[in-house]
């Protein structure tokens, strides 16, 4: 399986093999893990403040987080973004982006031995607020960061 | 098409790195298809990452979530040659999965 | 036209893959934080699936399809097109070859080929989109040299030029309106001037391409039809005779440099 | 002037002639190479003597014909019927920021846009403005006397009346843009309320 380790252009040359085992493995488990509950009614929610409350929780700020998200995105159909937390005892890392339909975008439960650091990508519908959330020890941080959403191309 | 995950993990000191890119459309159901149709919500509930059989990163997203999603974690004591998974089900109950041994 | 022989002569030239200056920087942060996390690699990997499949009334592969390097020769194949094949007696672009291929290796209507050759919104991909991804792939680092020996190849680089600069439609607008000089851009997108090699060759090099805002591979032949309609002008038709012209100008710009398709842009 | 004129038009006239051969070897492969779709009909690749002027690479350009062919363009600019030249700089910018507009993939029933700013920079607090064009930030303090009112409707009207094979849109003669559309776009470059003269502030 070493052509599934690389993403670069170059070098990869027999993908069908590898292929045929994803797919053999991509009929395996239904439920991924018991334990999660999905905060639909958060997940539902239409503002950042409704989200908070879905939550039951309400967070303070902490530079202890560090949001890395781009100034200015080119595209905001993907616009990458990192949280760390260097709160102890970090449990879940949640990602927020304010103007979007429904601003709850992921949850990351950080078991121990995981880093309290997580990189995704994100839609962001237009130029706003992002957040990074971090839950410990029964306790909401929060940080913020503002990323540009540009206008592209000839046709607008 | 769907399903595929390609994940590349690599030792770096005391941790491993784990990258996951994930093939899947990550429809909100807001968008319309271009005879103006309302294209079904489709998107990537769950996700969990597994170092062997242990869990080391779970996760629950919304459809804000790119298309062809990444995740990007790193987690303690994995050594060269361990296995190392991520799988996904989706709000239609459809799973993907990948794995990969850590470099 | 003698430019045109000193641009493929000069076959060792290393050309920088980067995106242009012009947008200033901005968007270098963000770039950075993309990586090179390339999606399209799954979308290589359906199309070597989509070349291994058999399909069409014929329900052959198109293992035996030539696409100019003798049948069934993949590896570095797309960095010699556009080119004249005999069998056609037709300059053509990968786009057309393989619907040659399908038509007569497998036996497929060539309408049904023709009918929905690019994504719309909401697909992950179609069969030319993710065969070109994976043709693209194969010839990655190979040096750009699309056909110029046969007089019919000339010919579709002149034409090319012609169309290059042919203004038209309620906007006046060419190719060469936004795509003719050096350093600028629209809003914030390094445009390139397609003329000249460095910037031609930066950009040809790079397609088939993912598209983020799109989700999807386009091909070198969609570029065309979208850069037409932005131009406020009718369809393009997939492998007609403009576009594979179009292409040959912008391959023979770009001689020399190395591919490095599939990209992963805006 | 009058023998100036027909000295012009006959120097267009022999400049036209090889250009117009290749310009029809190059729309019957466009035909051929095209289909109508949506409000975009196959007349579109139609071109005009202008069109056909312009179709060269730059460089190659001849342009001893350009000074008869600004005066006739001149000749033909529509001032606004009411003499009033300027409308609502709000109106202006959602116009200077629409791109949309003739493309077969665009609803014809939206208004067209004007996309200045996809090659032009204007509002200097906006950071997504194109270079193809010159900045036209704090346009307003280039006056407003009737010759810079006029000198810029024209400019946006047809502005091959002063700068012959310029890549900028004919907004009005091609009927792109409304008289009403025209008149905000000119309030957002020259009205000093319009952010496009209002400095960014520290």
């Amino acid at each position: 399986m070493n052509q599934t380790e690389t993403f670069g252009p170059i070098g990869r040359r027999q993908f069908l093999r590898a292929g045929a085992a994803f797919a053999a493995l991509a009929i395996a488990p239904i439920k991924l893990l018991a334990s999660m509950v999905r905060p639909e009614g958060a997940f539902q929610a239409t503002t950042v403040e409704a989200t908070l409350a879905e939550l039951g929780m309400q967070p303070v700020e902490s530079s202890d987080i560090v949001l890395e998200t781009p100034n200015i995105a080119e595209n905001g159909a993907v616009v990458p973004v990192t949280v760390t937390s260097s709160i102890p005892n970090t449990s879940r890392i949640f990602v927020m982006v304010e103007k979007n339909p429904n601003p709850l975008a992921a949850i990351f439960d950080i078991p121990e031995g995981t880093e309290a650091s997580v990189q995704t990508r994100v839609k962001v519908a237009q130029t706003c607020l992002l957040y990074g959330l971090v839950e410990a020890d029964g306790k909401l941080y929060m940080t913020t960061r503002e990323t540009k959403v540009t206008l592209g191309g000839c046709g607008g | 098409m769907a399903g595929r995950i390609r994940i590349r993990a690599q030792k770096q000191g005391e941790y491993t790195e784990v990258k996951a890119l994930m093939r899947h459309p990550m429809e909100t159901g807001m968008r319309k298809d271009a005879a103006g149709e309302p294209i079904p919500a489709h998107f990537i509930t769950e996700v969990a990452g597994k170092h062997g059989e242990k869990v080391v990163m779970s996760a629950q997203w919304g459809a804000a979530v790119s298309q062809n999603p990444f995740l990007g974690f790193r987690f303690k004591g994995g050594e060269s040659g361990d296995e190392v998974s991520v799988s996904y089900i989706d709000n239609k109950g459809e799973t993907g999965s990948g794995s990969t041994k850590i470099r | 036209m003698t430019t045109r022989k000193v641009l493929i002569a000069a076959l060792a030239v290393v050309v920088p893959i980067a995106s242009a200056v012009a947008d200033g920087g901005v968007f270098d942060e963000y770039r950075e934080m993309m990586g090179d996390d390339n999606p399209a690699i799954f979308v290589i990997e359906e199309g070597e699936e989509f070349w291994l499949q058999e399909l069409g009334p014929k329900q052959v592969s198109l293992e035996t399809c030539d696409l100019g390097l003798g049948p069934g020769v993949v590896a570095g194949a797309y960095a010699q097109l556009p080119r004249y094949f005999a069998d056609t007696d037709q300059v053509m672009d990968l786009e057309s070859r393989l619907v040659h291929c399908m038509v007569e290796l497998q036996g497929r209507d060539p309408e049904d080929v023709h009918a929905k050759p690019y994504s719309l919104r909401g697909d992950m991909g179609t069969e030319i989109e993710a065969l070109a991804a994976w043709i693209a792939d194969q010839s990655s680092g190979v040096p750009i040299a699309p056909g110029q020996d046969q007089p019919q190849e000339r010919a579709m680089y002149d034409l090319g030029e012609q169309l290059f600069y042919y203004r038209a439609g309620p906007h006046d607008f060419s190719c060469a309106t936004c795509h003719g000089q050096d350093g600028a851009r629209i809003r914030l997108q390094a445009l390139g001037n397609l003329a000249k090699h460095e910037d031609a060759a930066s950009a040809y090099a790079s397609w088939p391409a993912y598209r983020i805002s799109e989700g999807v591979v386009r091909t070198m032949g969609w570029r065309m039809r979208d850069c037409f309609r932005q131009q406020r002008l009718p369809e393009l038709i997939m492998g007609s005779e403009a576009s594979v012209a179009l292409q040959m100008y912008l391959a023979v710009n770009a001689a020399g440099a190395p591919m490095s398709a599939p990209g992963l842009k805006r | 002037m009058t023998i100036m004129k027909i000295k012009w038009a006959g120097l267009l006239a022999v400049t036209l002639v090889p250009i117009m051969a290749v310009a029809d070897q190059t729309y019957d492969v466009l035909s051929q190479s095209m289909r109508a779709k949506n409000s975009v009909s196959m007349d579109r690749l139609t071109q005009d003597s202008l069109q056909a002027y312009c179709s060269k690479p730059r460089d190659e350009a001849n342009y001893s014909t350009a000074a008869a062919i600004r005066e006739s363009r001149l000749a033909a600019i529509a001032m606004p019927a009411d003499g009033v030249f300027v409308g609502d700089w709000r109106q202006g910018h959602d116009v200077a920021n629409n791109g949309r507009g003739l493309q077969y993939s665009d609803d014809p029933s939206q208004p067209n846009g004007g996309n200045c700013y996809a090659c032009h920079q204007l509002d200097p607090r906006e950071v997504a403005y194109g270079t193809i064009g010159p900045s036209l930030t704090n346009y307003g303090a280039r006056g407003q006397s009737d010759v810079m009112l006029r000198y810029t409707w024209t400019k946006i009207w047809d502005t091959h009346a002063y700068n012959v094979c310029s890549h900028m849109p004919r907004f009005g003669a091609q009927g792109i843009l409304t008289e009403q559309q025209i008149k905000d776009v000119m309030a957002y470059l020259m009205d000093p309320d319009s952010p496009v003269n209002r400095p960014v502030e520290e």
